[in-house]
């Protein structure tokens, strides 16, 4: 099922390592066939009491009272906690790195967000009497007009969400609503270019699904210290989290974890540890705090929805000359990770392509909605899908076969990227045409020689678009022709050649503007030097 | 109200008692030590909670736990004999058909549901014995084929 | 607070507790239930069980089926002479639900679920309600109408045995092997000289409960199950449906594709 | 016909670690008196592999077998700090770690070994198998675990190790978005081959043939796991999964995994894999992070596919029957329902 190329870089590695390159068995697996892997919850106490949260029906509302007299009175109920009892009750993930704004509250205390938003908590007996108090809550709430539209949260007069950012959007810089990414004119290459193609993609939500949900027990331990049994995927940044949240010296707290029942992003937000040393604080007894599959599904973070407008300039021998890209995330009522996932996405725009005129703005945007998290391909799922429909839609824009325009427009090692860092260690091409020979997907042969190598192993050839390659079904137009320009394009091309390629790696002059705007293709290796920080 | 429940659990006569209305994951796991059951949804609706009752498949978070009473169940706990891993075991290992390993006790006690009553699966066979567990690492790929390595080699062996 | 368990050795004693006691739920594979009473769902407060052995028998003669309501979707599948039923007893969950899982159940099991139900609204079934006072007789039709009302335990599930291959089921869903259904079909199609005579036709997920499709049975009748002899009832297929929008899938999809399943059960081509 | 068939490819990439650097992972390496090494780390294990890869580091570095190393992960007590196990960054991060810390206690051991023998530590190698020995001179050896004994008891040596790897933070340019976001990056293209059955919708992904390009693979059949598991949920992402099924509008949210929609063991079909290795000039022996960049390309691969099997586009995720019956009638081109009757 999985094969080896060995021989491809073969000249860039060693290959007379003694453990590293051997299938051995994984550590872990005697105790993942047995069931004896130890997760958090695989650790028993005596006494111990089980936390649950009180969430709000609501996906925005103004709390006007909250009455949890019968709660505390209820079988097994030990401890009620409010939003009052939390010595630090707003916090952002990120603030560990000084990014963003504390937004976040453990617990609601004036207003609820979204649906799902915690705001009281009880800890009881057993997980059911603790089910049971909370059915005795009363809260009474005034609702307010909610906002689940990235682009209708952007609007003048849009339903401020989260405080913090009374403009619905995370700050960039102190100054913008939005990250920027400024690369060539992509405006003068529109101009020029055969074709443009503009297209809007949407992801929903996902939530991560791990077998095991997210959960903790805090446990209080000998000399005033807790210890936290966790299925955290990363047990500082929750151990900080915690102590901050808690107020209490990081040291003071002694986290347990490790064997995680999966995560794919979904247990980075430290959703369940805060509370339950808290609760261990307040009643002196080891306290579970562990998600429902309902709750996982539902008010555990999910990778966010993203929304992305791409336009691409294409020139009919099948160069890509300009990507513009405007993409909204939606974080949901709070920051968590998503302000940050769009800088990830600035970075990998305009994908693995060399592309000299580029231009972003990406939006962190709050709405009404479970907030946002890391996801497996974080930042970078949903633009991918973007990028490369796109890129099957340029390919039948100017009638080329989709793996030869990829392979064509591939960054190679040398060539300068939109962010302004120079691709090295590349290896787009050799995958395409290594995928492309298993799967007898014909390339021709300029493209099956073509290398990411510096100087592409032999000059990037000339090609002529064959557009009885293009990847259309059979029986459909030929031509997609939604735009003038495309239109104009549509017809039979079989005697267009491009303008001849420079040589590669020829130095441009020093301080010259980034030449996206001619239509050859252009290395920009040289151009903005290596400022690297 | 507390209930008495007694069950023959991976052979040995055991009992406890246990709330009146708990389901056998958490008997299993809160009275009777055996963590290697583990728990996914308390919904039944993953699969994770796998354990066998006089031989069947069960998910033991929807079972209500006194049902069972004079039952035996068998969990991944009694798979292996002292030092020697059940053939399913093996052929998890050896397909490394284990990532997480969190849904790893129930897919083998539902792999083995399968063997014991039929020794030559087919492919479909094997789907449809794991298809009510949910896997999120492997793809299922990997499982399945360790399920029909484990039925050639011959996994059927007296409990 | 915990659930009171009562386990009674008479369905007729179980069937009383739970028409009388309140807050009494009776508990029969627990599929459902068992997750409730994990949830805490307060509108529960004693579980009714019965080890009455009449409730899970299972008796098949040449002409008729009589299922206890107890019998478990396994315990179909393990008789050979209810093949016809194996699709549908496999349609409902994995195989350790389908130990559970009974024919009892599913007939209270809320849309999507309820696969087995859809089958047995087909098969033109009768359930037995027991009650602390003796036994009724109702055809299904008239439980499902009603089955939100009342605390009523159906003890038995009664239905002429379809002669020769005059029963097809068809369930669609997103997931494979097993997942909820985004419809369910079930079909009865006796024919006499090669046309339909007298067809019932059931749809899951299609409404609030398991529903016949009346429209498409009158369409069919005297109609040869080809192409042209169908077509009338495929145009007619969706009438007297409701379906809802829901987290498998939506109404709208559910309404398109009907036509194109039951043609495809119709004709007998393969449904995956 | 109502079922079509059709193929759909994408190339991507994606960066190793956690975007703009200012992203450390620690570890301690230290062996036991009698010349048994322990790793011990803060980060996690949660399905992807990390004590079996840092195991092997370890043990390639230190030059001892596989077996004699046990990698100890996630107590904050004994772990030194790690940023986490995502961003694929526990192969590159921690790997590189701990790489640093055995290389450190391998020079300790060196130099414990040289004082028995009595020569140079320069002059000495480790076999791999548990002993050290002058270089062209096997029969002048002593084992690890005499040298761990002499240095525990007679030299007064730590044979341990610390480490760090640390890509620094990078900023961000706030006009131009100028920065350093990653040290290096791992390939993939993907072929999919599916069926679409134009009058219900329905798209079965019959083939994957994929390359992926990551740096080294440490441990092929752990990177297997990785990209077969990774291939399945990206085909869960491109036509199954959402918790809002009618986003935006958040009603009907799926609670359980009846509802929550994912493919089953019905629904996965054969996969061609081929793994090349371009080495990262910073990844430990090369390696980059196989973990999130395998599950990234199925998306638009599948979606591609589809596109080449009926002739629609379907540019919202999840791509559902429904987004692609609808599609089909928009294109008032579908032979489905109202006319195959």
């Amino acid at each position: 099922m999985l094969e080896m190329r060995k021989d491809i870089f073969a000249d860039e590695r060693d290959d007379d390592l003694r453990e590293v390159g051997r299938p051995t068995q994984r550590q872990d697996i005697l105790g993942h066939v047995t069931g004896t892997s130890a997760y958090y919850d695989d650790h028993r106490f005596a006494n111990l009491l089980h936390l649950k949260v009180l969430r709000s029906p609501h996906a925005h509302a103004r709390i006007r009272s909250i009455d949890d007299a019968a709660a505390s009175r209820a079988p097994g109920v030990k401890r009620i906690i409010r939003g009052a009892d939390v010595p630090v009750n707003l916090n952002t993930l990120l603030s560990l790195i000084q990014f963003g704004k504390d937004d976040e509250p453990s617990l609601a205390t004036d207003t609820v967000r979204y649906k799902g938003e915690p705001i009281l908590a009880v800890v009881a007996t057993s997980e059911r009497a603790a089910r049971e108090a909370l059915e005795l809550v009363r809260i009474s709430y005034d609702s307010l007009p909610a906002v689940f539209d990235v682009e209708e949260a952007l609007k003048p007069g849009a339903v401020p969400v989260n405080p913090a950012y009374p403009k619905n959007t995370f700050d960039y810089h102190g100054k913008y609503d939005h990250q920027k990414l400024r690369f060539g004119d992509v405006e003068a290459a529109f101009a020029k270019a055969d074709m443009v193609l503009e297209e809007r993609y949407q992801m929903s939500p996902i939530e991560h699904a791990p077998t095991e949900t997210n959960g903790s027990i805090a446990v209080p331990d000998t000399n005033g210290r807790f210890t936290v049994y966790t299925s955290t995927q990363a047990l500082f940044f929750s151990l900080d989290t915690s102590a901050k949240i808690n107020a209490m010296p990081s040291n003071q707290l002694h986290f347990v974890g490790g064997t995680v029942g999966g995560g794919f992003g979904g247990k980075v937000d430290t959703l369940t540890e805060p509370l339950a040393i808290l609760a261990a604080r307040l009643t002196g007894a080891p306290v579970r705090y562990r998600l429902s599959r309902h709750e996982e599904m539902q008010f555990g973070s999910p990778r966010g929805a993203e929304r992305i407008y791409i336009k691409d300039g294409l020139m009919r021998d099948g160069r890509i000359v300009a990507r513009k890209v405007r993409a909204y995330f939606d974080s949901g009522a709070y920051t968590r990770l998503s302000s940050y996932a769009v800088v990830k996405c600035v970075a990998h725009i305009p994908g693995p392509y060399t592309i000299p005129n580029v231009h972003a703005d990406v939006y962190c945007v709050f709405t009404n909605r479970t907030p946002a998290t890391a996801m497996r391909g974080f930042g970078v799922t949903a633009l991918d899908f973007a990028l490369e429909c796109q890129m099957d839609k340029g390919a039948v824009a100017i009638g080329m076969d989709p793996l030869e325009f990829r392979m064509l427009n591939a960054y190679r090692d040398g060539d300068m990227k939109a962010h302004r860092r120079v691709a090295k260690n590349c290896a787009l091409i050799e995958c395409a045409q290594v995928a492309a020979e298993k799967a007898q997907w014909p390339l021709r042969e300029e493209f099956r020689r073509m290398s990411s190598r510096k100087g592409g192993g032999e000059a990037r050839p000339e090609v002529v678009a064959d557009r009885s390659r293009a990847p259309a079904p059979a029986g459909t137009p030929r031509s997609p022709a939604s735009t003038p320009q495309r239109v104009a394009y549509d017809r039979p091309q079989v005697d267009a050649k491009p303008p001849p390629s420079p040589p590669r790696d020829v130095p441009s002059p020093a301080g010259a503007p980034p030449s996206g705007s001619t239509h050859g293709v252009r290395r920009f290796s040289s151009i903005f030097g290596t400022r690297r920080r | 109200m507390k209930t008495p429940i007694q069950l023959r659990l991976n052979g040995e006569e055991v009992a406890a008692f246990a709330d009146d209305g708990a389901n056998l994951l958490d008997v299993l796991r809160e009275s009777f030590g055996d963590l290697t059951v583990k728990g996914g949804c308390w919904q039944g609706t993953c699969g994770t909670c796998t354990v066998l009752v006089g031989g069947n498949p069960r998910l033991s978070c929807v079972t209500l736990a006194e049902s069972c009473s004079g039952n035996s169940v068998e969990t991944v706990a009694g798979l292996r004999r002292g030092a020697d891993l059940h053939p399913l075991q093996s052929a998890f290992m050896e397909h490394f058909a284990a990532q997480c390993g969190y849904c790893t006790p129930g897919m083998l006690m539902a792999a083995k549901a399968l063997l014991d009553r039929n020794p030559n699966p087919t492919r479909e066979d094997v789907v449809d014995a794991i298809c009510g567990n949910i896997c999120r690492c492997t793809g299922y790929e990997p499982i399945i084929a360790a399920i029909l390595d484990a039925a050639r080699k011959g996994a059927r062996r007296s409990a | 607070m915990t659930v009171a368990v009562k386990t009674f050795a008479r369905l007729a004693d179980a069937a009383s507790a739970v028409s009388t006691e309140r807050g009494a739920r009776f508990l029969a594979g627990g599929t459902l239930l068992m997750r409730a009473v994990n949830e805490a769902d307060p509108s529960i407060e004693t579980i009714v069980r019965s080890t009455d052995p009449a409730f899970v028998h299972v008796a098949v003669s040449s002409a008729r089926v009589e299922l206890g309501a107890g019998a478990t979707m396994a315990a179909i599948l393990a008789e050979r002479e209810l093949s016809f039923l194996h699709r549908v007893a496999r349609a409902v969950g994995g195989p350790a639900v389908r130990e559970a899982a009974t024919v009892g159940g599913n007939l209270f099991a809320p849309s999507p679920y309820g696969d087995f139900a859809v089958a047995l609204l087909a098969l033109d079934a009768t359930v037995t309600l027991a009650g602390g006072y003796g036994q009724r007789e109702l055809p299904l039709d008239e439980l499902l109408a009603g089955r939100e009302r009342g605390a009523s335990l159906v003890s038995k599930i009664a239905f002429r045995r379809p002669p020769g291959e005059t029963f097809r089921f068809a369930t669609v869903t997103r997931v494979h092997p097993k997942g909820l259904s985004v419809l369910s079909i079930a079909a009865l199609l006796p024919l006499t000289n090669a046309r339909i005579a007298g067809a019932r036709i059931a749809y899951g997920a299609m409404g609030h409960t398991p529903l016949r499709a009346k429209a498409a049975e009158r369409a069919l009748e005297g109609r040869a199950l080809d192409a042209a002899g169908i077509a009338p009832a495929l145009a007619v297929a969706a009438d007297g449906t409701s379906p809802r929008d829901d987290a498998i899938a939506s109404a709208w999809w559910r309404r398109e594709i009907l036509p194109v399943h039951l043609r495809r059960l119709l004709l007998g081509v393969d449904q995956v | 016909m109502a079922k079509h068939r059709g193929r759909g490819v994408a190339t991507i990439n994606y960066p190793i670690g956690m975007n703009l650097g200012g992203d450390p992972s620690q570890a301690l390496v230290h062996s036991n008196p009698t010349g048994k090494f322990t790793v011990s780390l803060s980060s996690i294990d949660l399905g992807q592999g990390m004590k079996s890869v840092t195991r092997q580091i370890c043990a390639e570095t230190l030059g001892v077998p596989i077996e004699d190393v046990y990698v100890d992960t996630a107590d904050s007590d004994t772990g030194p700090h790690c940023m986490g196990s995502f961003a694929s960054r526990g192969t590159h991060r921690v790997g590189n770690a701990v790489m640093a810390a055995a290389r450190e206690a391998r020079g300790v051991m060196m130099e414990a070994a040289a004082e028995e023998l009595e020569v140079d530590p320069g002059d000495l190698e480790t076999d791999g198998r548990g002993a050290i020995h002058v270089k062209g001179a096997p029969h002048r050896s002593i084992s690890v675990r005499d040298v761990a004994i002499a240095a525990q008891f007679r030299q007064g040596k730590t044979i341990s190790g610390r480490g760090i790897f640390l890509v620094p933070l990078s900023d961000v340019d706030p006009e131009t978005g100028e920065m350093s976001p990653a040290t290096c990056y791992a390939h993939a293209c993907q072929i999919v081959d599916v069926e679409v059955d134009d009058e219900t919708g329905d798209v079965t992904v019959l083939k994957m043939t994929s390359a992926y390009e990551l740096g080294r693979a440490i441990n092929p059949k752990l990177v297997e796991q990785q990209l077969v598991g990774g291939s399945w949920m990206g085909m869960s992402h491109a036509l199954y999964e959402t918790p809002e099924p009618y986003y935006p509008d958040t009603r009907e949210g799926p609670r359980d995994f009846n509802e929550y929609l994912m493919p089953g063991p019905g629904d996965i079909c054969p996969h061609d894999i081929i793994v090349l290795e371009r080495p990262a000039a910073d990844g430990p022996f090369g390696a980059k992070g196989p973990g999130e960049m395998c599950a990234n390309p199925s998306l638009p691969a599948i979606a591609n596919a589809i596109f080449n099997a009926v002739g629609v586009r379907i540019d919202e995720l999840p791509i559902t029957p429904e987004r692609v019956l609808r599609a089909l009638r928009e294109r008032g081109r579908s032979v489905a329902a109202s006319r195959a009757w």
